[in-house]
Parts: structure tokens; C-alpha cells; sequence
């Protein structure tokens, strides 16, 4: 797709929601008000952005442990994210996912996924599915470079191309997994290497650009309803904070200078200089598409905490689906 | 079905399966079949015979050495509307892809709140008595029923094998349908038409009043033959074919031990956390009052399949071994000879 | 044991395995660590600490995302003549690994005919109640104890995690050794010196007569908490720690449920299928003129594991729900309020 | 290693080993004489032999199901065998394992496996334990075509890579699995193509070609041996008969003009022509070596016919090693 200035705005304001969101989360848990594990994709933006702006409602996505950004960027709901973050009925999941489960079937995003690479095969099964009914539509699989080395990538990256399937394969190469940096875990410096072994085209894209992730994306995608198979992207990026939680300075596993150097490129930032420079979008105009988005997380915490939690009884529902009564 | 016994055709049980298939996927457009050599080859049992060149490739797909993409491509392509079956060759496998089978397929709808619908078969292939070996021989039923969220059927009979996998295919949840390799060849009566044997409804197959003999795919068989000694030597058995595993017709077989007042259950999988242990415990529970003996259980012992036929002999329960744990249960000594 | 407690030092659950670990690592030069982020971190629950300080990168390695291949390294180097500790993080895991720990690592002995020796060692961390959802909370015990081959331990205290850590490192059999995460910061007296829990063998924590109580893992200090209300309502439970639940010490419930004439088994794994299941079946079976009641099962229901807290805190047993089901047991009434 | 006279006669008489044994083997299961399945390797002699020739006995390799081959090339004792696959108390694994899982840990031979990638962890665990003590050893995996499609696989080759392991992959490229030919199941043409996602070195040998094998082999070996880590090697072959049992002509799966075509290049044939004309061994020569072991392989039918059945006893012992009473 071209990248118009519809384009970058549209990129921009992708970025900006998601990390609103992530802030907002990230500080309700320092509060103690979100229950259970937070992974969270502060620094990552451009990735979710860049791909997701490159689809359509009726493409897939399957995410990972680290969902929102994912959610968000292809149209997530504030309200429904904050609500199942904070375990009340009205969210996503009705309280039984929670941020490793978040999902949006009705967006096409297949769920987070509590099993690193658990969500390769499912996005290959939808890819397969799209391909079946001959509907153009594309699946975009998100994983991690630390995702890449178990074997459920491997078994359905090598599907995918054996049935020739319209389904991507984003790799957001963050250089580690958990506190274990790339290097111990891998002989190699980019996992689209693992792309020629699939028979699958690959590129390595800069993972803090917005539009070069988006135009990489538009290529893979444009293959892959073409009919021409799957194809790689590995996005170079960094998370901003912790494994789980928001604790960033002091960390044993990576040094607070090399947080700092990949902080000097925030995608937001970088999106936001290129915006002002072609006059598409000025400081005001990004600032206010900031306060929107902030206004519309303000709300969305206070729809969550007015929201009731699950019955208990709901503890019983959805174990199975009860012919008759649909899903 | 006694009735229509004497009319209809007999047809093997690995041919039942494979007609219910067929004649479903004539009439849903969504079912399509992948996995191993399913596809040209028809199967390593030829129970897939003939998909492919009737339905074509899209919809009889041979796929990599890849159970954990096999059944993964399942739960995605459900979740996309499909209704899938997905076949992992042998049972001891679905080991290799327990992940996307326990984790993912048997919890995405709980975990999304209920959004997601799972009409997924899998398909696979247990049971000892072919000196296949310890990862080639297993039961592994009890592993499959102890997660919450599928459903796991276990035909004993070329009829139930049509009427199940029927079943298994109009169901909306992921499904579990196990072969026994040794029952493949088995003939019975099997109606032409389209059937269906409900999920979740065991079959009493021979009734009798001395004692409840409750059992699943090819142990049925050899529990009519013990059935057939004991009667014998006075003794009446009733015995159940279970055909679904989870869920369990528990109140069939509960009526059953309340009226018999003694209850044997028998399985090919080990007998230690095997379906008989669950069982036990339920009908002690339920039947307490009314059982003048302690449920029994005949079953593989706690050691892995081994491969000599002398061995396998020894492992794999049989009329023999029934009719003894039977007789062990009514407190009768064993008959001369 | 009880002797000792009052003079030894009090430690947390999850620093006496970790002490084990150490003690016997600078024993024994063939024993090493590996697994997902267990070297330089020190393990995403701390209880890998301070071992790549002190015995360097090769013997406490960090691993690839790679459950598979992490558990076939400890194969393959114990059947090489090492004693390796390999870590899979979470007890859902399991189900990504379970080729490797079921069909491998739990059959290779046997199907060598005896020449393969496997001293090797699984760690994983078990249980709910942290809302970390489905794939992060299970009890997959069951599907562990149902294969032969393997040693199961389920540690409730910080003593009995260090000695049965000891013990698994000692035994030259594959063993599982499951942490509850909910444990890890419960601290307990733990002697500084070396010394073993025996594996198989249970412990009586809570003399009794009225009832029964078997429990395991974090279970173990919610059965204690119903049965101190019980004892204000006049019943005095005995409460049976497994520590062990493959092999099962069975003798010590059998002889304990005989006296007492009613039992009830308590876990946190979903009932259906559940560890109760086989201990109801063979308490039946070994003490079935003894027992006033059928054996009672508090357990899990069958849903996967919510993340809501609201949710999860009805899915858990807890003391509450223990104590009614004891006294269904034992046919009391609930207390009034 | 270099390629003396001895080294061809060796590999010579270690592919005449496999080929009687696996010719024998394949006539008692016609006669059903053998329980269980079989999985012959006949065709592909030169890569068990080629590589075993570059191995010390303590190098370690972990097999397949197709795991006779490798036995007898790593020293395997016929007796012992025949007996096992007779299911017989003499045997290897007592008649506990068959076929599927004969092993000799004496010879370093870890084990067939029932599970297509079940022992390429197994292998690389031997290779940690080999770097571990500093003992120099090597460890080798063999494994198909098929079996690169699976997670383990991938794990395990991964794993050797980030650990640096001194571990060879033996890929047996035979072109199929089962009856799926591997244009069904790969986009690839060459498994070595899955070398670089791991950061491996990998060569492409003709594996009907035993003195090629046997130099890329030792090649590899070396390199482990040296500390530099694990690399891949890919050998070319063809098995001649079905995937099991030994059924041939008429196969729907492929031709008998391909199985033809592959037959013209024996691996014996080619090697036996190659030391006829370098005057290392003539004709008579190698009819000698065939005569011999053909009388061995009779000797070791007799001696199996001759074992007795394990006791049925035996059924309960080995699922432990009971402390004291050793492994
Ligand atoms: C099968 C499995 N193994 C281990 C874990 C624990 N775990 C959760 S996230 C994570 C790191 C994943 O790294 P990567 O794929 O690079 O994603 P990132 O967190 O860097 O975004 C690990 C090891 C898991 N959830 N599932
Ligand atoms: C996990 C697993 N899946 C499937 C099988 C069934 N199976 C046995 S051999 C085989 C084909 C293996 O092909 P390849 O790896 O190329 O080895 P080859 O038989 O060609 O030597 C298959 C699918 C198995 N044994 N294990
Ligand atoms: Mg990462
Ligand atoms: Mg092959």
C-alpha cells in the first residue's frame, strides 16, 4: 500500500493508543489494581502499528503473551482491554483470560497466548481456513525471537509453506526473551536466517519505524493474498521495561546505557519528527491526538471499575459449547 | 438398532469410519480431513481410503511430520469456521502435540469468554496387541479426560464407529475419536444411511444381574467372551460398552451396580489414574449402600507395552484375565483346570 | 523430625530447594542445572540463585525457549552418565515437553531392557491462586502418575522440599519434582545439614480418629485449617500429607482410613480423573469393609483455571470447602453462620 | 580422516553387514517370523557406514526408526540383533524393544525411536554431557527428511548451536516419509537449507557415494572434536524397498522407473567397482567378504531361533532402577 499522509496519521495515532494503554496499565499495576502477569509493548509500537495498518477487519492476527499492542493496533476496544485486564464481566474475556487470553474473534485477533509460540499454529490453521474459502484474506502470525526457538514455530512456519498458505510471519526480535539476551539462545543475529529453511522470502526491518514496518508488511501481505505463500518479517525493536511489570533501570540482565541508546529512538518520537517535517501533522496536532487518546483511556479505567465482576457462577459457563445454545 | 441388526450390510470398522466421514463431507462443505498420509496414501490403515480422490487435496490435505502444526491447523481453521479433522497416526503421539490439544483446543473457549467455537475432530489410533512396542501400543484416554474441555469417544463397534464419528462431526467442541488398531478389521452390521450415536451414552450389550462388567473399545469384546464362560459356570454378567469416555454415562452404569450390587471395570490402558480409577471412585460414591464388593478393576499393569508378543500376552487384559477379576468380585474360586 | 524443628533454622520453601540444589551440587560434580533463564537470573521464581555465581555457566546453564530439547539434554546427559536438573518453568509446560518426559525419558530404561539408568531430574512449579489463568495454573499430576516409569514428589513444606529434593537428585530414575508457586515464600524449620525424605513414604501431620484427610502440595496447609475448625466442632481429623504421589505410599492412608472409617482426599487438580480418583479406588478396594462412608473427594471442578480472582477463588479448595467436605463425610451438618 | 585402503575395505565390509542383515531380516518377516514393524534401510548403506567409519566408540549417535542400519554400522553384534528382532531373551533390549528401539549403549548407540525426532534432543543431550567432561566425544544424529519438519528437531539443533555442542546432524534424505513425497511437505529441495537458520555450517553429499559421506563425515567430526561446535551434513540417498517391510514395484507413491533409476547407483555396487579398479579388492575379493557375512547372518538367525523367549516375569522388570540393584 502507498504511504499517504492518511497513512501516517493513521500510524501515528495506532502508536499513540497503544502506548496510552500500556502506561495506563503499567501504572494500575504498580497500584496493585491489576490482578495476575503483565507483559507489557512500550517500545514496540511500530511493529503492532505498521502491520496492523497494512490489513483489513477481515485478516487475522495471533498474538503472544505480550497481546495489547496487538489488540489495540487492530482495533481493540479501551473499554472491553481495561475491563478483562481488571477481571470484570464486561471485558473481552469476561474475566476468565485476562491479559495473556485477550482476544477479539469479531476483529480477527485470535488471542493472546499464555505458550510461547502456541498462537504459530493456530494463525497457520486460519491461514489455511482463508485459503480453503478462497475469501483473499491474509494471517499475520506475531512472535518473538525467543518464540522462534521452540518447536511449534518451527513446525508451522514449515506448514505454511508446504501448503503454500496467505500467512505472515512477524518476527519482533526484541534481542531477548525474559533476562536471557539472543546470543545465549541462538547462533545466529537475525531470525529471518530461519526464513531460506522454510522456503519462505524474508527481509529484517527497522522495528522502531513505523512506516518501514508498514511498508514491509504491505509487500508480505500483498504476496500472500496474491496467492504467492508466506513470507517473513523480522522487526528489530526493544521493549521499554521489564519482562513483566514496568521496572526498567538497575536490571542485572541488560545495562541501563543500552536501554537509554534504544530509548533515543522511541517510535513515537521518531514518527512524531517525520510528521512535523512534512507538515502533515504539527507538535499541536500530535499533542491533541495525544489528550484524546488519553481522555478515552481515563474513561475507559472508569468503565472498567464500574464494571461488576463475573458472577461466580460463571465459573461453570463455556467449558464446552452446548449444542443448541451457539458458542 | 437390534432390529435393523439382521437387515443391514456388515461393513469393518475402519470402513464404518470412513464411510461416516465421506458421506458427511458430501454434506458439509467445511469438513475436510488433514494429517499424515491421510491424503494419497488414505492412511497407514487405510481408514482415510478414497477422500481424496472424491473431495480433491484442499479437502484431504497431507501434511509434514508436524502433530503440533496438525492439530494446531485444526483449532485455527474451527475458530475460522471450519470443521476440521485432524488424524495423529497413533495415540502414544498425541504426546507430541499435548500442548495444542490440552492447552490451546480444549481451553481457548473458556479462556475467550466463550467467543470461540471449536468444531474440531482428532483423530487417532490406540490400543496394544500388535508387538508395536511401548510408543507405538499405548491407551492414553485417562490423560485426555482429565482436561476439561473435550470430548473423547472410544468405539468398540463397527456401528458405533460410523454412529460416533458422526456424532464427533455435528458436535461444536473439539472431539476426540480413537480407533483401535486391532478393531479395524472387525466386521458388523452397519446401516447404509447417515446415523448418529449420541456422545455420551454407553450401551448395555449384554444384560445380567450377577455383576456389572463396565468396558471401552476392543476390551468390550473380550469382556463378552469372559461374560460367555462365566454364564457357564451360572453367573449372568451385564456388561457395558462405555463408546464415550468423557463424558462419562455414569447413571448407567451407577443403575447397573445398584441393581447387580457388584461392579468390575476393565480397560487396556495401566490400571494405576486409568478411567477405571474415576470410575471407582464415582460408583463407590453413588452406589455405596447398595455394593456387597469392592468395584474391581482389570487392567495393564504399571509397566510400559513391550514389544514380545510372550510379554504383550502377559500385559493386555483378555477374557482370561476378566473372567478371573470377575470371579475375584463375586468371592468364586477359579474353575479347575 | 518434630525433635529437630524447634532447634533448626527456619528457611522459605523456595530457598531450601535452591539449598538442596546447592549442597548436593558441591557434592556431586555430575549434577547441573538447566533451563529457561535458571543461570544468570536465577530462575523467574528465585529458586535457581546464586548457583551460576558459585558453580559457573556449564552447570547452570540458560536454555533456549525449548521445552522439547531441554528435557532431552537431560536425557541424553543422564543416559551419558550426568545427573542433570532441568527446569521447566511452569507445570503447564509439561504438556509442551510431554513426548520427551512420557514416551522417552519414562520408557527408554525399559524398552533398552534394562541398560539405560536415567538419574534425572524435572523441576517445575505447580498450582493456582495467582490469576495467572489457565496455562499458567494446573495440577497436571495425574497425567504424570499415570505413566510408569516416573517419580512424582509434591513437597507441602520448606523441610520436605529440601529432603525430597535430595532425594530426587539421589535416585536414578527420572523423578518430577513440583514446586507450588504459591509456596515458594512460606517458610518452615530446615536442619542446615544434608539429609533425605524418602520418596514413596507419607507423613502423618495431624494425629486423628473421626476422619481421614490426604492431601499434598499447598493442599496440605488448607487441610490443617479445616481440620483445626473441625476440631472446635469436636471432630478430630487426621491429616495424611503424601509428599509423594508416584509411587503412592498407600499403606499409611489404608491403615489410617481403617481406623478412622471415613476418608477424604483433597487436591488441587480437577477431580475428574484426578489423583482422588486412584486413591478412592484403592481405598475401596483395601479397606472396604472398614469404611463408613464412600471416600470423599474435595478437588478442583472441571473448568480450565479463570483468571478473575473472583472466579479462581471458587475454584480452588480451601479450607471452607475441605471442611464441608469432610463433614458431608462424616454426614454433619454445616455449622449455623 | 584420510581415505586409506583399510578405510575403503571398511566401509566396504560395513555396508555388505547392513545389506545381509537387512535382506535377512526382510525374508523372515515375509515369512512372518518377525513380529512388529520393520523399517529397512536398504539403499541407504553408505550413510551409516560413511559416517559410522569416521567414529570413534566413544562417539555417541541416537538413531531412527529405521535404526538397523545404524547399529550394525557402529559395531552392532548380529546375534544380538536377530535375537531382538525375534523378540528374544538374548536380544539387545531382552524382546522389550524390537526393531523400533534396539540400542547398544556400549557401542554408544543411544537407541531407534519410535518417535520420528524423539532422539535428536536425546543426542544433543549426549553431545552437552561429551563438552560437560571434556572428553573429546562426539555425539551424532541421524535423521530423515521428514523428521526435519518436526519441533524437536528444531529445538535440538538449536539448542546444539547456542550451546555450542560437538554434535553432527546426519540428514537421510531418502525423499520421502512414509508414502508423502517431500515436495508435499517442504517448500525446500535441500534440508541443509535449515543449517544457516541455526548458524551452522552444512554440506550436501551424494549418499550413495560411501567414501563421499565418509569424508564429509569425518570433515564434521573433526569440527566438533576440535571445539568448534556442531554443523549439519546432508546426505542424498534412496531406500529400495517400502517405508516398511520390503515391498517394491508397483507402489502408488512413486515409480518403478524412479526406484530403477536409483537402483543403477547401489552404494556397493559403486563402491565395490570403485576398489576393483583401484585394485584394492577384485571381484573374488568381495564375494569373500559377502560369503562371510553371509554365514555370520546365518549364525545369528540359528542363535535367535535357538534363545528362548524372555520369561514372562521379565514383564515387570526395568520400569525402575531400583536403588543398590543397578541399571
Ligand atoms: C512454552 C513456554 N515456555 C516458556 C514460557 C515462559 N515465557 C513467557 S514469555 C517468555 C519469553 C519470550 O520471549 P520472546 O518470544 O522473545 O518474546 P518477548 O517476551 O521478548 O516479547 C518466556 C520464556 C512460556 N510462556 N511458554
Ligand atoms: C511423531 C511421529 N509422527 C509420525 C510417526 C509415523 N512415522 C514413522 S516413520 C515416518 C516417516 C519418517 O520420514 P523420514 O524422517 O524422512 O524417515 P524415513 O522413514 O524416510 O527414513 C512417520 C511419519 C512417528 N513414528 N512419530
Ligand atoms: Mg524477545
Ligand atoms: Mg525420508
Amino acid at each position: 500500500m502507498e504511504v499517504t499522509d492518511e497513512v501516517l496519521v493513521d500510524l501515528h495515532r495506532r502508536m499513540v493508543r497503544i502506548r496510552h494503554f500500556e502506561e495506563a496499565a503499567g501504572r494500575l499495576a504498580e497500584e496493585s489494581r491489576l490482578p495476575g502477569f503483565l507483559h507489557l509493548y512500550v517500545g514496540e509500537e511500530a511493529v503492532a502499528a505498521g502491520v496492523c495498518a497494512a490489513l483489513t477487519d477481515e485478516d487475522q492476527i495471533s498474538s503472544t503473551h505480550r497481546g495489547h499492542g496487538h489488540l489495540v493496533a487492530k482495533g481493540g476496544d479501551f473499554n472491553r482491554m481495561m475491563a478483562e485486564l481488571m477481571a470484570k464481566e464486561t471485558g473481552y474475556c469476561k474475566g476468565r483470560g485476562g491479559s495473556m487470553h485477550i482476544c477479539d474473534l469479531d476483529l480477527g485477533m485470535l488471542g493472546a497466548n499464555g505458550i510461547v509460540g502456541g498462537g504459530v499454529p493456530i494463525a497457520v490453521g486460519a491461514g489455511f481456513a482463508n485459503k480453503y474459502k478462497g475469501n483473499g484474506a491474509v494471517s499475520v502470525v506475531f512472535f518473538g525471537d525467543g518464540a522462534s526457538n521452540i518447536g511449534a514455530f518451527h513446525e508451522a512456519a514449515n506448514m505454511a509453506a508446504a501448503l503454500h498458505l496467505p500467512v505472515v510471519f512477524v518476527c519482533e526480535n526484541n534481542e531477548y526473551g525474559e533476562y536471557t539476551p539472543r546470543d545465549q539462545t541462538m547462533a545466529i543475529t537475525d531470525v529471518v536466517d530461519r526464513a531460506v529453511g522454510y522456503g519462505m522470502p524474508g527481509v529484517i526491518v527497522d522495528g522502531m519505524d513505523a512506516v518501514a514496518v508498514f511498508e514491509a508488511a504491505s509487500e508480505a501481505v500483498a504476496r500472500a493474498r496474491a496467492g504467492d505463500g508466506p513470507s517473513f518479517v523480522e522487526a528489530k525493536t526493544y521493549r521499554f521495561y521489564n519482562h513483566h511489570g514496568v521496572q526498567v533501570l538497575g536490571m542485572k540482565y541488560r545495562s541501563d546505557e543500552e536501554l537509554a541508546e534504544w530509548r533515543t529512538r522511541d517510535p513515537i518520537d521518531l514518527l512524531e519528527a517525520r510528521l512535523a517535517a512534512a507538515g502533515v501533522l504539527d507538535a499541536d496536532g500530535a499533542a491533541a491526538v495525544h489528550a484524546e487518546v488519553a481522555a478515552a483511556i481515563e474513561a475507559a479505567i472508569a468503565f472498567a471499575e464500574q464494571s461488576p465482576d463475573p458472577d461466580p457462577s460463571e465459573l461453570f459457563n463455556d467449558v464446552y459449547t452446548i449444542a443448541g445454545g451457539g458458542a | 438398532m437390534a432390529a435393523t441388526e439382521t437387515e443391514t450390510r456388515t461393513l469393518a470398522y475402519g470402513a464404518a469410519f470412513n464411510e461416516a466421514l465421506r458421506q458427511m463431507m458430501r454434506e458439509d462443505e467445511s469438513i475436510f480431513v488433514a494429517g499424515e498420509d491421510v491424503g494419497a496414501a488414505g492412511g497407514v490403515f487405510g481408514a482415510f481410503v478414497g477422500l481424496q480422490d472424491e473431495f480433491g487435496p484442499m479437502r484431504s490435505v497431507d501434511t509434514p511430520i508436524s502433530e503440533q502444526a496438525i492439530v494446531g491447523l485444526g483449532i485455527g481453521a474451527a475458530v475460522a469456521g471450519l470443521r476440521p479433522v485432524v488424524d495423529l497416526m497413533f495415540m502414544d503421539f498425541i504426546l507430541v502435540a499435548m500442548d495444542q490439544i490440552a492447552n490451546q483446543a480444549a481451553k481457548l473457549k473458556y479462556m475467550f469468554g466463550g467467543k470461540a467455537t471449536l468444531p474440531l475432530t482428532i483423530t487417532t489410533s490406540g490400543g496394544a496387541g500388535l508387538s508395536a512396542a511401548a510408543q507405538h501400543s499405548q491407551s492414553l484416554e485417562a490423560m485426555l479426560c482429565h482436561v476439561p474441555g473435550l470430548k473423547v469417544v472410544m468405539p468398540g463397534t463397527p456401528y458405533d464407529a460410523k454412529g460416533l464419528m458422526v456424532a464427533c462431526l455435528r458436535d461444536d467442541n473439539p472431539t476426540v475419536f480413537v480407533k483401535n488398531k486391532r478393531l479395524l478389521g472387525k466386521k458388523g452390521p452397519v446401516p447404509e444411511e447417515l446415523y448418529e450415536v449420541p456422545i455420551g451414552v454407553a450401551n448395555v450389550v449384554r444384560p445380567g444381574d450377577a455383576v456389572t462388567v463396565v468396558s471401552y473399545g476392543r476390551m468390550v469384546d473380550e469382556s463378552l467372551k469372559a461374560a460367555d464362560r462365566l454364564a457357564g459356570e451360572g453367573v449372568e454378567c451385564e456388561v457395558i460398552d462405555l463408546r464415550t469416555v468423557q463424558p462419562l454415562d455414569i447413571d448407567t452404569v451407577v443403575a447397573s451396580a445398584r441393581r447387580t450390587n457388584r461392579i468390575v471395570v476393565v480397560h487396556e490402558a495401566v490400571r494405576f489414574g486409568g478411567l477405571g480409577a474415576e470410575i471407582a471412585a464415582q460408583v463407590q460414591e453413588e452406589a455405596f449402600d447398595y455394593l456387597d464388593a469392592p468395584v474391581g478393576r482389570v487392567a495393564a499393569p504399571f509397566t510400559p507395552v513391550p514389544f514380545s508378543p510372550v510379554l504383550e500376552a502377559e500385559y493386555v487384559p483378555n477374557a482370561g484375565r476378566i473372567a478371573t477379576g470377575i470371579r475375584q468380585t463375586l468371592g468364586l474360586a477359579e474353575p479347575p483346570g
